[in-house]
């Protein structure tokens, strides 16, 4: 497997072949009409690992990380936390591993996407 | 027994349930499925019939290998016997690795009244395998041996 | 010391030609106990028997070994053969050496050798071998179905017309179940109470049935042919042989504010009350926690105003006690709940309902008199959504995981109903996907879409987002045209998932019959034995065992019936004797064999014992050979050896492993 | 320990218990036997130390057939024991009054390593020492408590009883160890090196059947080596396979109803470290079946006894590393 | 007096097994039993008590008797192989030595066991005195000298050396066969031994145990005790003790099945397990109690009635060192004791 998808499964925790492409996760989002790779496809793409697209899409960027596509998938699939894994992978992509909460007031700048920030928060909260 | 000083004949004992295995055995039967005639094979109405006790006792007595046939799971003709049995010889089996018997000796496969080809494939490979593996000296009595 | 016959057989040349059959009989010959060893070509033929019978008469033979094809094909012919001549049939025991052996090997030096080993495995069990008697157990002529819907009252009505004595216990006021609820039925659009009416009629008036409403299965004990089973028959606190019917009690309940369940709620009913005017009985019943009488004792009306004299305050529960000889469970169904689907607006709004509540909306019966109105402000809808897969389909614990089957169908039938009599009324379904196998099924659904224009978009909901203005924003997407779309709708209606009746987990217990994750009964076998339960004598009908339609329902109603009749018709029923058996003095008391058992067999008992002179009260089990089917699972469990299978014992295995090794 | 006594004579003296099942003193200070005691004279010879190794549940099963109540004392993980007979109905629950005793970790004798030992102090409860002073015919030695304790304190299941009717003492953290490093160790080596592992173990085995009469799950009325069901009656191994043979049966029929007890290293005379055999069954059920510890929950199905449709494949057994 | 330096003893070792079977404590997996010598033995003369006494050297755990054996449809018997090769028991010790006396009244008085006199024959006993005795030892109890053991060839430690003085013919004979390897020695050094281990031996607390009320009488005065009642309730019924014992004799003879015939063989048994001498009616001893009651009667009443005040316990300590109930002779004895006084 590609190893970049096999890292967006582990980091997220989701097995997209469970998901039966119901849509209701593109249905739920907020920033739907934003995005040019819609939710339901996030499953898709990782499944066909075509992350490279994923990566670049500005998607990415879009996910406000409700996760209501995550509260409402009837399949346990979370596209919410694939798109969440993918930005991990940029991060890394990056050359910077883990953060610690500590860490981050002293890297915020303002350039510094806010969805990130969001993510990052919900990330260590959880 | 006959043949004795030239190659290895295994000793190889077959546990069938009734409903799936000894079918799919007789079906290979029907259909001229040949396999060695190491594997002998007894009946037992379902693979939960099988006691481990049985499985030492045929290496005991000389048997260099064990197979363990059943429905598939979820066809048991009893509805639930074989995953009490897969659990049993999942154990079982765990065990016999643990005190160093070598892998292999012992299996389990799933074979349907319809899977005749499947039952001759499994024996062919099951006994292709204890061929390799030679006879069974870490489980044997040594007073049947003499 | 048993007198062991072996008798081998050359099957013309399909065994003769690989195993030296000769050879077989001279090596049987030199096996302790063998006393007797011949081969002939067709030991099945008349023939080949009547030499078995007299080398049982003149060498007074106590076992037989007959080497000769699976016992699978002829263990039953050579039974009945040693049965004919004298000897227990379970003395004999087959060496399969055509299929295991002839017909596999080339070499014929290899294939006499295997051959001979698998006779003396045979020999060697046959010398452990003891008589074993058929067991017999009479069967009551009578049949028990719980659940009297569609499926119940169809099973019950073909056992009837069998000739057989059938009680159906309905917990419920009325006969009728689900079916009763439903305005039409796809594919044909037929009114559901036309069609379902005169079969509750039929049941009602049928010499063989007798029906017990507004009563529960309370206790069941016994097995297979002998149950013995108790019902709670629920005060109606109306005497149903005074009773005439006419209503007037219900008019002048002044208590009316009750949710009337028939109407799941959209309405309400009075205290004393009919479920529905076609009820069988057509009798009320009280509901003692809306009545005024019972909560307050003043009121009385219903009494003064009775004609009949029917009203009976101090009616109390009674329990009868009924023998019966086979169990159908018919429990039906229930749809979710959807407290957990916030996002569908369920419960803000009153113009999100369920499907089952739009058959309710529908009917001419039902709570609009059959118009189709908003329920919040009984306005005509112009625009109505249909959700898919409302609660099924879901890993999730908000959900189901299965297919609840139905509701593709339903819809297209809601669809279509709504797009015929109102016209301007746009009708929209978001669905994952539509599935419509069975006859005339995916006919019904097409012509929804190409003659009535219902509007199908592949996509599940999001939201429904109530307005001020009282209408509902419906947020979705349309994967294919991968559109967002918000759609404002009059109505939502929600093909909510069904499951089984929640009281169906208490009554598989009582009959030990198993049950799967989704409270579903479980079948004998997925594919031979649908309609019977694990549990002999137990037989589902219906939903309970699996989502399924009415045609389908109605086609495993008559199925169960032809299975209770083939078991009623018989006065006895003979026992595989080949059942677990307890070795009392070993006997531990620990349960472990019970908790294997997957037909209820093993109950226990305090017992006196005497082990070799010590007596004491012992905890043992004991295994009931009706129930029995003699798996074995039990034997393996039992960690003292104390449970053995008779015919497949500890020691017969054991002396067929160390004859094949030796 | 006087607390112990006082609650006992007092439950006697009350009639609310028959007799009391507990620890006597014995010859040397080390060996403390299981025993009755009936009235309040008899429990002046009463102990409650160190040395308190033997798991009362399984004498509980007599004592089951006895008029009255029995006062029981049980250690934190003689109630795993105790609960599974209660699942097995091989114990009468309301013949039990249960006192939850207090425990700071066992010692076996054999782990001082010193010879001609007189006496051992320092055992007692409720204030053990963390140094024992062991007095010999060779001189007086120091030993850490914690190095002559049982090698299942080492790897304690826990202070909490699973069932009790009332509580006296404080127990100890005891754990320190990891409960399945020695599997873990034999499963990473090879065939032939598990093999003669096993061998040297096993061929010391003089088929006391100390291990079989002491488990409180070996609790059958007639064990199968001692019936003719299974043609298995022995009375003394004969050859190495037997040895093997009786080891993997017992583990089998204890396998999920085995609390890990320990009494079965602690009583073998060979020193053959026979809960490895049920440990491994215990690791393999939790890993493959889920974690389950037997007597922890009465209610719960014992995991031979239960299945799932999606359980692993007996062929799993050579896939795992 | 001859003596050896310790660390030529893997030399004598190779030079006894040369033309003797050896047997001698070795250590596997961390317990020290008999077994037989090899080069790659991990001989342990340290360890005071086997685990087992020595007495499977001449009557083993199981031993096979005869066999049946089907051929041709006939059955052939073939009678189990005597002992005809001399062996050595190398370092047993003092009580075990006694033990074996005790053996040698069971199968030596008529009839005599054949296959048990065969290896009495042909078995050299080379005895070792208790250099450093254990508390649970009580030998002395049954006037046994651990410092000076009966055997055919007697040895002592004594520092880096070991002490080797000849007994008895066999003894003389084992000597010339070594005595390349050993040296002339000062019998004074092994009487200074002596005299050191005879003082430890005073100083251990069941050395003045009293065996008063024992003996043939006790069969009577002591079967109906209530003290029994008292004693057995631990007993888990297992038979370690019984293992474990240098003197216990009690054995059972059964077949074994190998598919082409029967072997005969005898095995240990135990009068603590229920099913000694089950028969079809039962068991004639229906309770723990009086199991538990047999063995130590038999040890303390039944045999010295019947061996001139012989008793059958030596005082080796084993089953007060391995019971796991911590029940032992020890306890019987003061008990009665107490009940006594």
């Amino acid at each position: 497997m590609n190893k970049q998808a096999e890292l967006i499964r582990q980091v997220s925790g989701v097995e997209p072949l469970k998901c039966m492409k119901c849509g209701k996760c593109s249905a739920s989002c907020p920033s739907y009409e934003e995005m040019d790779i819609k939710p339901h496809q996030f499953v898709s793409y990782v499944q066909n690992e075509d992350i490279e697209a994923l990566v670049a899409s500005k998607s990415l960027y879009k996910c406000l990380s409700c996760f209501a596509c995550i509260e409402r998938c009837p399949r346990g699939v979370k596209p919410g936390a694939l798109i969440d894994a993918a930005r991990q992978v940029v991060v890394r992509q990056r050359g910077q591993q883990y953060l610690s909460a500590d860490e981050i007031p002293a890297l915020l700048d303002d350039e510094m996407p806010q969805q990130l920030l969001m993510s990052a928060f919900r990330k260590y909260r959880r | 027994m006959s043949v004795k000083n030239e190659e290895f004949r295994p000793v190889i004992v077959a546990f069938c349930c009734n409903w799936c295995s000894y079918a799919g055995a007789d079906l290979a039967g029907s259909s001229r499925l040949a396999y060695p005639a190491d594997v002998k094979i007894i009946r037992v109405p379902c693979s939960c019939r099988v006691n481990p006790m049985f499985i030492l006792r045929a290496f005991e007595k000389g048997a260099d290998g064990v197979i363990l046939c059943g429905c598939h799971p979820g066809d048991c003709h009893y509805s639930t016997g074989n995953y009490y049995a897969r659990r049993r010889m999942t154990m079982l089996f765990s065990m016999l690795d643990f005190i160093g018997v070598e892998n292999g000796r012992t299996r389990v496969e799933w074979v349907s009244a319809a899977e005749g080809v499947k039952f001759s494939e499994t024996m062919n490979s099951f006994v292709d395998k204890i061929r390799s593996l030679g006879p069974n000296v870490r489980l044997g009595d040594l007073r049947c041996k003499d | 010391m048993q007198r062991i016959g072996v008798f081998v057989c050359h099957c013309g040349s399909n065994i003769a030609a690989t195993v030296d059959v000769k050879k077989v009989v001279e090596m049987a010959l030199k096996e302790q106990g063998v006393v007797h060893a011949e081969d002939y070509p067709y030991m099945c033929s008349e023939a080949g028997q009547s030499r078995i019978g007299e080398a049982i008469a003149q060498k007074k033979l106590t076992g037989i070994v007959v080497c000769s094809c699976s016992p699978r094909m002829h263990e039953a012919t050579f039974r009945k053969a040693a049965e004919r001549y004298g000897l227990n049939p379970y003395m004999v025991e087959i060496a399969n050496i055509r299929e295991h052996c002839s017909w596999i090997h080339k070499d014929m030096e290899e294939a006499t050798e295997k051959a001979t080993i698998l006779m003396r495995a045979a020999v060697a069990k046959v010398h452990l071998n003891a008589p074993l008697q058929a067991g017999e157990s009479k069967v009551t002529k009578r049949a028990l179905v719980i659940g009297g819907g569609i499926a119940g009252i169809q099973t019950a009505i073909d056992i009837a017309d069998a000739g057989y004595k059938v009680d159906i216990v309905e917990k419920t006021p009325s006969i009728g179940g689900r079916m009763s609820q439903l305005d039409k039925t796809f594919p044909t659009l037929d009114c559901s109470a036309c069609i379902l009416t005169p079969k509750m009629v039929e049941a009602a008036a049928h010499e063989n049935i007798t029906i017990h409403t507004y009563s529960e299965v309370e206790k069941v004990s016994g097995f297979v042919g002998n149950f013995t089973v108790d019902i709670r028959k629920k005060a109606r606190m109306v005497d149903i042989d005074k009773c005439t019917g006419c209503g007037v009690c219900q008019e002048k309940c002044p208590s009316k504010k009750t949710p009337n369940e028939f109407n799941r709620g959209l309405n309400n009913r009075s205290a004393i009350y009919t479920p529905f005017a076609q009820a069988i009985p057509n009798v009320p019943v009280i509901d003692t926690d809306a009545c005024i009488k019972f909560k307050t004792g003043k009121c009385g009306v219903c009494q003064k105003v009775c004609q009949a004299g029917a009203i009976d305050y101090t009616q109390k529960d009674e329990i009868i006690t009924e023998n019966y000889g086979a169990i159908v469970v018919a429990t039906g169904f229930d749809t979710i709940k959807l407290d957990q689907y916030g996002e569908y607006a369920y419960g803000q709004s009153k113009d999100v309902i369920t499907s089952l509540e739009l058959e309710r909306v529908m009917n001419a019966a039902g709570p609009t008199k059959g118009h189709l109105e908003r329920l919040s402000d009984g306005k005509a809808p112009k625009e109505i959504v249909f959700i898919q897969c409302v609660g099924s389909r879901c890993s999730d614990d908000r959900g189901k995981p299965y297919c609840s089957k139905i509701c593709c169908m339903y819809t297209a039938k809601h669809a279509m109903l709504i797009r015929d009599k109102y016209p301007d009324t746009n009708v929209t379904v978001f669905y994952i996907d539509v599935r419509t196998p069975g006859k005339n099924f995916d006919e019904f659904y097409r012509r929804a879409v190409e003659d009535y224009g219902v509007n199908y978009i592949k996509g599940q909901v999001g939201k429904v987002i109530p307005q001020p203005d009282g209408s509902l924003l419906v947020q979705g997407v349309d994967l294919l045209d991968q559109k967002r779309i918000m759609k404002k709708a009059d109505m939502v209606v929600l093909a909510t998932a069904i499951e089984p009746n929640p009281d169906v987990r208490k009554i598989a217990t009582m009959l030990t019959a198993s049950i799967d994750t989704n409270n579903f009964l479980t079948e004998a076998h997925p594919k031979l034995r649908p309609v019977e339960s694990p549990t002999a004598g137990v037989f589902l009908s219906g939903v309970c065992q699996g989502p399924k339609d009415i045609p389908e329902t109605v086609a495993q109603a008559g199925a169960a019936a032809v299975k209770v009749i083939g078991l009623l018709a018989k006065d006895k029923l003979k026992t595989n004797p080949c059942t677990a058996k307890s070795d009392e003095l070993l006997c531990n008391g620990c349960s472990t064999c019970a908790n294997v058992c997957p037909y209820g067999a093993i109950t226990y008992e305090t017992k006196l014992i005497n082990d070799h002179g010590i007596r004491e009260d012992r905890r043992v089990a004991v295994v009931n050979s009706a129930l029995c089917q003699g798996c074995g699972a039990c034997t393996v469990a039992c960690p003292s050896g104390a449970m053995d299978l008779q015919g497949f014992s500890n020691r017969q295995i054991l002396a067929e492993v160390d004859a094949i090794c030796r | 320990m006087q607390r112990l006594i006082d609650r006992a004579k007092e439950l006697l003296g009350s009639g609310e218990v028959a007799r009391v099942l507990g620890w006597r003193k014995g010859e040397n200070s080390w060996d403390v036997e299981p025993a009755f005691f009936a009235s309040a004279e008899e429990l002046d010879g009463f102990v409650y130390d160190g040395f308190c190794g033997a798991n009362l549940s399984k004498y509980m099963i007599e004592a089951s057939k006895l008029e009255g109540k029995t006062l029981v004392f049980l250690k934190p993980c003689d109630t795993y024991s105790f609960n599974q007979l209660i699942k097995e109905h091989r114990v009468d629950r309301d013949k039990a009054y249960i006192v939850g005793v207090g425990c700071k970790g066992k010692l076996k004798i054999e782990n001082i390593p010193a010879k001609g030992i007189l006496s051992v102090e320092g055992a007692g409860y409720p204030d053990a020492a963390e140094m024992l002073t062991v007095k010999t015919l060779y001189g007086d030695v120091q030993v850490a408590y914690k190095d002559a304790m049982l090698e299942r304190c080492h790897v304690c299941k826990g202070k909490d009883h699973m069932i009790f009717d009332e509580q006296i003492g404080e127990s100890a953290d005891t754990l320190d160890g990891d409960r399945f490093a020695q599997v873990a160790a034999i499963e990473a080596m090879s065939p032939e090196e598990k093999f003669a592992f096993f061998q040297a173990e096993l061929s010391k085995c003089i088929r006391c059947n100390a291990c079989r009469n002491v488990c409180p799950a070996c609790s059958c009325r007639k064990c199968v080596f001692d019936s003719n069901k299974f043609d298995s009656a022995q009375k003394a191994n004969t050859t190495s396979f037997e040895e093997k043979m009786f080891h993997i049966i017992r583990a089998f029929h204890v396998a999920g109803r085995c609390t890990d007890c320990g009494e079965c290293s602690r009583v073998c005379p060979q020193g053959i470290p026979l809960h490895l055999f049920n440990r491994k069954f215990i690791k393999d059920i939790n890993e493959l079946y889920g974690e389950f510890q037997a007597g922890a929950d009465i209610d719960a199905r014992g995991p031979l006894t239960d299945f799932r449709q999606d359980d692993c494949e007996p062929s799993i057994v050579g896939k795992r590393g | 007096m001859l003596k050896i330096k310790k660390t030529d003893l893997s030399a004598l070792f190779a030079k006894i097994a040369e033309s003797n079977e050896l047997y001698l404590p070795v250590k596997t997996a961390g317990k020290t039993n008999f077994a037989a010598w090899t080069p790659a033995a991990e001989v342990d003369l340290d360890t005071l008590k086997t685990v087992k006494s020595p007495k499977d050297a001449f009557f083993p755990q199981s031993e096979g008797l005869y066999s049946c054996d089907r051929e041709d449809g006939k059955i052939k018997i073939t009678a189990g192989k005597l002992q005809d090769a001399p062996f050595v028991v190398f370092g047993i010790r003092a009580c075990d030595v006694r033990g074996i006396e005790v053996l040698d009244r069971v199968f030596l008085s008529e009839p005599v066991d054949t296959y048990y006199a065969a290896r009495r024959e042909h078995g050299i006993l080379v005895s070792y005195a208790c250099g450093m005795p254990e508390t649970s030892c009580f030998c002395k109890v049954f006037g046994i000298d651990a410092a000076a053991p009966a055997g055919d060839v007697v040895i002592w430690t004594v520092g880096e050396e070991l002490y080797w003085e000849a007994k008895t013919e066999k003894g003389q004979k084992l000597t010339a066969l070594v005595a390349d390897l050993l040296t002339d020695a000062d019998g004074a050094v092994v009487e200074a031994e002596q005299e050191k281990i005879r003082a430890i031996i005073d100083r251990l607390p069941n050395s003045d145990l009293s065996l008063e009320g024992w003996g043939a009488e006790a069969a009577k005065t002591r079967f109906d005790s209530p003290v029994w009642e008292q004693l057995y309730k631990p007993c888990l019924a297992c038979g370690t003790c019984t293992f474990v014992c240098p003197t216990c004799q009690c054995y059972d003879i059964k077949d074994y099945d190998t598919g082409n015939g029967v072997k005969r063989y005898r095995c240990w048994d135990s009068c603590m397990y229920s099913d000694f001498t089950m028969m079809a009616h039962g068991n004639n001893r229906t309770s723990q109690l009086q199991r538990f009651r047999q063995r130590f009667l038999h040890k303390l009443a039944y045999f010295p009635a019947n061996n001139e005040g012989v008793f059958s316990c030596v005082g080796c300590g084993r089953c007060v060192d391995k019971c796991p109930s911590k029940l032992n002779i020890v306890k019987v004895i003061k008990a009665f004791g107490k009940e006594d006084a």
